[in-house]
Protein backbone atom coordinates (compact mmCIF):
# COMPACT_ATOMS: atom_id res chain seq x y z
CA UNK A 1 0.00 0.00 0.00
CA UNK A 2 1.16 3.32 -1.08
CA UNK A 3 1.56 5.87 1.69
CA UNK A 4 -0.82 7.99 0.51
CA UNK A 5 -3.34 5.09 0.01
CA UNK A 6 -2.31 4.77 3.72
CA UNK A 7 -3.14 7.95 4.75
CA UNK A 8 -6.44 8.16 2.82
CA UNK A 9 -7.80 4.99 3.95
CA UNK A 10 -6.35 6.63 7.76
CA UNK A 11 -8.51 9.90 7.16
CA UNK A 12 -11.40 7.72 5.97
CA UNK A 13 -11.26 6.00 8.60
CA UNK A 14 -11.01 9.10 11.13
CA UNK A 15 -13.74 10.84 9.35
CA UNK A 16 -16.27 7.52 10.53
CA UNK A 17 -14.96 7.27 13.81
CA UNK A 18 -15.44 11.28 14.78
CA UNK A 19 -18.75 10.64 13.24
CA UNK A 20 -17.87 13.85 11.09
CA UNK A 21 -18.79 11.55 7.60
CA UNK A 22 -22.71 11.41 9.01
CA UNK A 23 -22.58 14.88 9.94
CA UNK A 24 -21.56 15.90 6.53
CA UNK A 25 -24.06 13.76 5.06
CA UNK A 26 -26.50 15.45 7.32
CA UNK A 27 -25.68 18.36 6.45
CA UNK A 28 -25.79 17.76 2.37
CA UNK A 29 -29.36 16.36 3.19
CA UNK A 30 -30.51 19.58 4.95
CA UNK A 31 -28.97 21.73 2.18
CA UNK A 32 -30.58 19.77 -0.20
CA UNK A 33 -33.83 20.60 0.98
CA UNK A 34 -33.40 23.98 1.82
CA UNK A 35 -32.02 24.86 -1.83
CA UNK A 36 -35.31 23.03 -3.39
CA UNK A 37 -33.31 20.57 -5.21
CA UNK A 38 -35.41 17.43 -3.20
CA UNK A 39 -38.66 19.27 -4.54
CA UNK A 40 -37.20 19.30 -7.99
CA UNK A 41 -36.28 15.70 -7.85
CA UNK A 42 -39.71 14.70 -6.38
CA UNK A 43 -41.55 16.58 -9.90
CA UNK A 44 -38.90 15.01 -11.61
CA UNK A 45 -40.12 11.78 -10.75
CA UNK A 46 -43.65 11.98 -10.77
CA UNK A 47 -43.42 13.32 -14.26
CA UNK A 48 -41.08 10.19 -15.55
CA UNK A 49 -44.20 8.37 -13.45
CA UNK A 50 -46.66 10.56 -15.77
CA UNK A 51 -44.94 9.75 -18.36
CA UNK A 52 -44.33 5.70 -18.30
CA UNK A 53 -47.14 5.22 -16.89
CA UNK A 54 -47.78 3.49 -13.26
CA UNK A 55 -47.72 0.08 -14.20
CA UNK A 56 -44.60 0.21 -16.71
CA UNK A 57 -42.10 1.63 -13.98
CA UNK A 58 -40.19 -0.01 -11.22
CA UNK A 59 -38.57 1.80 -8.61
CA UNK A 60 -35.06 0.90 -10.02
CA UNK A 61 -36.15 1.89 -13.40
CA UNK A 62 -37.15 5.37 -11.75
CA UNK A 63 -33.68 5.73 -10.19
CA UNK A 64 -31.46 5.36 -13.40
CA UNK A 65 -34.36 7.69 -15.14
CA UNK A 66 -33.56 10.75 -12.65
CA UNK A 67 -30.42 10.16 -11.00
CA UNK A 68 -28.13 12.08 -13.76
CA UNK A 69 -31.03 15.14 -13.12
CA UNK A 70 -30.57 14.41 -9.36
CA UNK A 71 -27.24 14.66 -9.53
CA UNK A 72 -26.90 17.79 -12.18
CA UNK A 73 -29.48 19.70 -10.23
CA UNK A 74 -27.02 19.74 -7.08
CA UNK A 75 -26.14 23.45 -6.92
CA UNK A 76 -22.52 24.65 -6.55
CA UNK A 77 -22.96 26.56 -3.61
CA UNK A 78 -23.44 23.49 -2.01
CA UNK A 79 -20.92 21.44 -3.23
CA UNK A 80 -18.73 24.23 -2.56
CA UNK A 81 -19.59 23.88 1.42
CA UNK A 82 -19.25 20.62 1.61
CA UNK A 83 -15.48 20.97 0.26
CA UNK A 84 -14.59 23.72 2.45
CA UNK A 85 -15.83 21.40 5.74
CA UNK A 86 -13.67 18.74 4.20
CA UNK A 87 -10.87 21.03 3.53
CA UNK A 88 -11.34 22.36 7.42
CA UNK A 89 -11.62 18.66 8.28
CA UNK A 90 -8.21 17.24 6.43
CA UNK A 91 -6.48 20.46 7.84
CA UNK A 92 -7.09 20.01 11.44
CA UNK A 93 -6.53 16.18 10.82
CA UNK A 94 -4.26 15.17 7.99
CA UNK A 95 -0.81 16.34 9.33
CA UNK A 96 2.17 15.04 7.57
CA UNK B 1 13.18 18.42 0.64
CA UNK B 2 11.12 19.94 3.48
CA UNK B 3 9.18 22.37 1.15
CA UNK B 4 8.69 19.96 -1.50
CA UNK B 5 7.08 17.60 0.51
CA UNK B 6 5.03 20.00 2.00
CA UNK B 7 3.58 20.96 -1.34
CA UNK B 8 3.28 17.31 -2.22
CA UNK B 9 1.11 17.38 0.80
CA UNK B 10 -1.08 20.30 -0.16
CA UNK B 11 -1.95 18.98 -3.22
CA UNK B 12 -2.65 15.59 -1.81
CA UNK B 13 -4.97 17.05 0.26
CA UNK B 14 -7.00 18.70 -2.34
CA UNK B 15 -7.29 15.95 -4.38
CA UNK B 16 -8.71 13.87 -1.26
CA UNK B 17 -11.06 16.83 -0.44
CA UNK B 18 -12.44 16.47 -4.20
CA UNK B 19 -12.04 12.59 -3.88
CA UNK B 20 -14.09 12.45 -0.61
CA UNK B 21 -16.80 15.54 -1.58
CA UNK B 22 -17.36 13.38 -4.62
CA UNK B 23 -17.80 10.22 -2.73
CA UNK B 24 -19.73 11.77 0.06
CA UNK B 25 -22.43 14.01 -2.66
CA UNK B 26 -22.71 10.72 -4.80
CA UNK B 27 -23.57 8.82 -1.45
CA UNK B 28 -25.82 10.50 0.15
CA UNK B 29 -27.51 11.41 -3.38
CA UNK B 30 -28.08 8.29 -4.22
CA UNK B 31 -29.46 7.11 -0.95
CA UNK B 32 -31.69 10.29 -1.05
CA UNK B 33 -32.46 9.51 -5.08
CA UNK B 34 -33.80 5.40 -3.85
CA UNK B 35 -35.76 7.08 -1.10
CA UNK B 36 -38.15 9.26 -2.90
CA UNK B 37 -37.99 7.29 -6.40
CA UNK B 38 -39.51 4.83 -3.68
CA UNK B 39 -41.83 7.07 -1.82
CA UNK B 40 -43.22 8.38 -5.35
CA UNK B 41 -44.24 4.79 -6.75
CA UNK B 42 -45.74 4.10 -3.26
CA UNK B 43 -47.77 7.33 -2.48
CA UNK B 44 -48.59 7.20 -6.80
CA UNK B 45 -49.75 3.21 -6.38
CA UNK B 46 -51.86 4.64 -3.10
CA UNK B 47 -53.17 7.72 -4.89
CA UNK B 48 -54.41 5.09 -7.85
CA UNK B 49 -55.95 2.65 -5.44
CA UNK B 50 -58.09 5.51 -4.02
CA UNK B 51 -58.87 6.73 -7.64
CA UNK B 52 -60.04 3.35 -8.74
CA UNK B 53 -62.24 2.80 -5.31
CA UNK B 54 -63.87 6.25 -5.68
CA UNK B 55 -64.11 5.99 -9.06
CA UNK B 56 -65.60 2.52 -8.95
CA UNK B 57 -68.26 4.13 -6.20
CA UNK B 58 -69.56 6.66 -8.55
CA UNK B 59 -69.87 4.36 -11.30
CA UNK B 60 -72.15 2.07 -9.31
CA UNK B 61 -73.84 4.69 -7.91
CA UNK B 62 -75.18 5.59 -11.85
CA UNK B 63 -75.71 2.32 -12.49
CA UNK B 64 -78.32 2.37 -9.92
CA UNK B 65 -79.74 5.68 -10.79
CA UNK B 66 -79.69 5.11 -14.60
CA UNK B 67 -81.45 1.56 -13.79
CA UNK B 68 -83.95 3.48 -10.91
CA UNK B 69 -84.58 6.13 -13.11
CA UNK B 70 -85.83 3.67 -16.23
CA UNK B 71 -87.73 0.92 -14.13
CA UNK B 72 -89.31 4.14 -12.22
CA UNK B 73 -90.86 5.82 -15.02
CA UNK B 74 -91.66 1.96 -16.27
CA UNK B 75 -93.12 1.82 -13.40
CA UNK B 76 -95.09 4.64 -13.04
CA UNK B 77 -96.55 4.25 -16.71
CA UNK B 78 -97.84 1.22 -16.15
CA UNK B 79 -99.96 1.89 -13.27
CA UNK B 80 -101.47 4.79 -14.70
CA UNK B 81 -102.12 3.28 -18.08
CA UNK B 82 -103.86 0.19 -15.53
CA UNK B 83 -105.38 3.11 -13.53
CA UNK B 84 -106.80 4.21 -16.80
CA UNK B 85 -107.66 1.32 -18.24
CA UNK B 86 -109.40 0.34 -14.65
CA UNK B 87 -111.27 3.64 -14.94
CA UNK B 88 -112.54 3.75 -18.70
CA UNK B 89 -113.98 -0.19 -17.88
CA UNK B 90 -115.24 1.12 -14.62
CA UNK B 91 -117.10 3.71 -16.90
CA UNK B 92 -118.37 1.66 -19.35
CA UNK C 1 -60.63 15.03 -19.76
CA UNK C 2 -59.98 14.59 -16.03
CA UNK C 3 -58.22 11.57 -14.47
CA UNK C 4 -61.45 10.69 -12.79
CA UNK C 5 -63.67 10.79 -15.70
CA UNK C 6 -60.75 8.75 -17.44
CA UNK C 7 -60.78 6.11 -14.79
CA UNK C 8 -64.39 6.13 -15.06
CA UNK C 9 -64.74 5.67 -18.68
CA UNK C 10 -62.34 2.47 -18.14
CA UNK C 11 -64.74 0.98 -15.76
CA UNK C 12 -67.15 1.40 -17.37
CA UNK C 13 -65.51 0.31 -20.98
CA UNK C 14 -64.63 -2.91 -19.10
CA UNK C 15 -68.13 -3.51 -17.58
CA UNK C 16 -70.10 -3.10 -20.87
CA UNK C 17 -67.76 -5.33 -23.01
CA UNK C 18 -67.51 -7.96 -21.15
CA UNK C 19 -71.65 -7.64 -20.51
CA UNK C 20 -71.52 -7.31 -16.93
CA UNK C 21 -72.85 -3.41 -16.75
CA UNK C 22 -76.47 -5.43 -18.04
CA UNK C 23 -75.79 -7.86 -15.55
CA UNK C 24 -75.62 -5.80 -12.63
CA UNK C 25 -78.60 -4.23 -14.03
CA UNK C 26 -80.47 -6.91 -13.82
CA UNK C 27 -78.80 -8.08 -10.62
CA UNK C 28 -80.08 -4.84 -9.02
CA UNK C 29 -83.82 -5.22 -10.99
CA UNK C 30 -84.14 -9.03 -9.00
CA UNK C 31 -82.38 -7.67 -6.09
CA UNK C 32 -85.69 -4.42 -5.68
CA UNK C 33 -87.87 -7.58 -6.52
CA UNK C 34 -86.33 -9.45 -3.94
CA UNK C 35 -86.54 -6.68 -1.15
CA UNK C 36 -89.96 -5.52 -1.48
CA UNK C 37 -89.03 -2.16 -3.50
CA UNK C 38 -90.93 -2.16 -6.08
CA UNK C 39 -94.02 -3.13 -4.16
CA UNK C 40 -93.32 -0.31 -1.65
CA UNK C 41 -93.16 2.02 -5.04
CA UNK C 42 -95.91 1.16 -6.42
CA UNK C 43 -98.19 1.40 -3.55
CA UNK C 44 -96.43 4.89 -3.26
CA UNK C 45 -97.70 5.67 -6.50
CA UNK C 46 -101.12 4.89 -5.22
CA UNK C 47 -100.91 6.86 -2.85
CA UNK C 48 -99.83 9.75 -4.68
CA UNK C 49 -102.65 9.00 -7.24
CA UNK C 50 -105.04 8.90 -4.58
CA UNK C 51 -103.94 12.24 -3.34
CA UNK C 52 -103.90 14.29 -6.45
CA UNK C 53 -106.69 12.79 -8.22
CA UNK C 54 -105.89 10.58 -11.29
CA UNK C 55 -107.20 12.99 -13.76
CA UNK C 56 -104.66 15.73 -12.22
CA UNK C 57 -101.39 13.32 -12.46
CA UNK C 58 -99.43 12.88 -15.64
CA UNK C 59 -96.14 10.75 -15.79
CA UNK C 60 -93.75 13.26 -15.53
CA UNK C 61 -95.37 14.64 -12.39
CA UNK C 62 -95.50 11.15 -10.66
CA UNK C 63 -91.92 10.26 -11.89
CA UNK C 64 -91.02 13.29 -9.87
CA UNK C 65 -92.93 12.68 -6.90
CA UNK C 66 -91.74 9.27 -6.19
CA UNK C 67 -88.27 9.08 -7.66
CA UNK C 68 -86.60 10.81 -4.28
CA UNK C 69 -88.64 7.78 -2.20
CA UNK C 70 -87.43 5.11 -5.07
CA UNK C 71 -83.68 6.24 -4.38
CA UNK C 72 -84.04 6.22 -0.76
CA UNK C 73 -86.23 2.47 -0.98
CA UNK C 74 -82.48 1.02 -2.28
CA UNK C 75 -81.69 -0.97 0.82
CA UNK C 76 -77.79 -0.22 1.49
CA UNK C 77 -77.10 -3.89 1.36
CA UNK C 78 -77.92 -3.93 -2.15
CA UNK C 79 -75.69 -1.08 -3.05
CA UNK C 80 -72.98 -3.00 -0.78
CA UNK C 81 -73.50 -6.13 -2.63
CA UNK C 82 -73.43 -3.93 -5.92
CA UNK C 83 -70.51 -2.76 -5.70
CA UNK C 84 -68.87 -5.91 -4.27
CA UNK C 85 -69.37 -7.20 -7.71
CA UNK C 86 -68.06 -4.36 -9.66
CA UNK C 87 -65.01 -4.62 -7.46
CA UNK C 88 -64.46 -8.26 -7.56
CA UNK C 89 -65.06 -7.92 -11.42
CA UNK C 90 -62.36 -5.46 -12.03
CA UNK C 91 -59.87 -7.27 -9.78
CA UNK C 92 -60.18 -10.00 -12.17
CA UNK C 93 -60.40 -8.49 -15.98
CA UNK C 94 -59.36 -4.88 -15.52
CA UNK C 95 -55.67 -3.56 -15.36
CA UNK C 96 -57.08 0.39 -15.36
Amino acid sequence: MSKDSQMRAAINQKLIEMGERERLKELLRAKLVECGWKDQLKAHCKDVIKEKGLEHVTVEDLVTEVTPKGRALVPDSVKKELLQRIRAFLAQHATL
Amino acid sequence: DEARRKQEHEVFLVQLSFALCKDLIYEALDETIQETATSEIQQAVKEKANRVAKCTEQVCTSLVEETLTADIALLVEDLLEAELQRIHKYIK
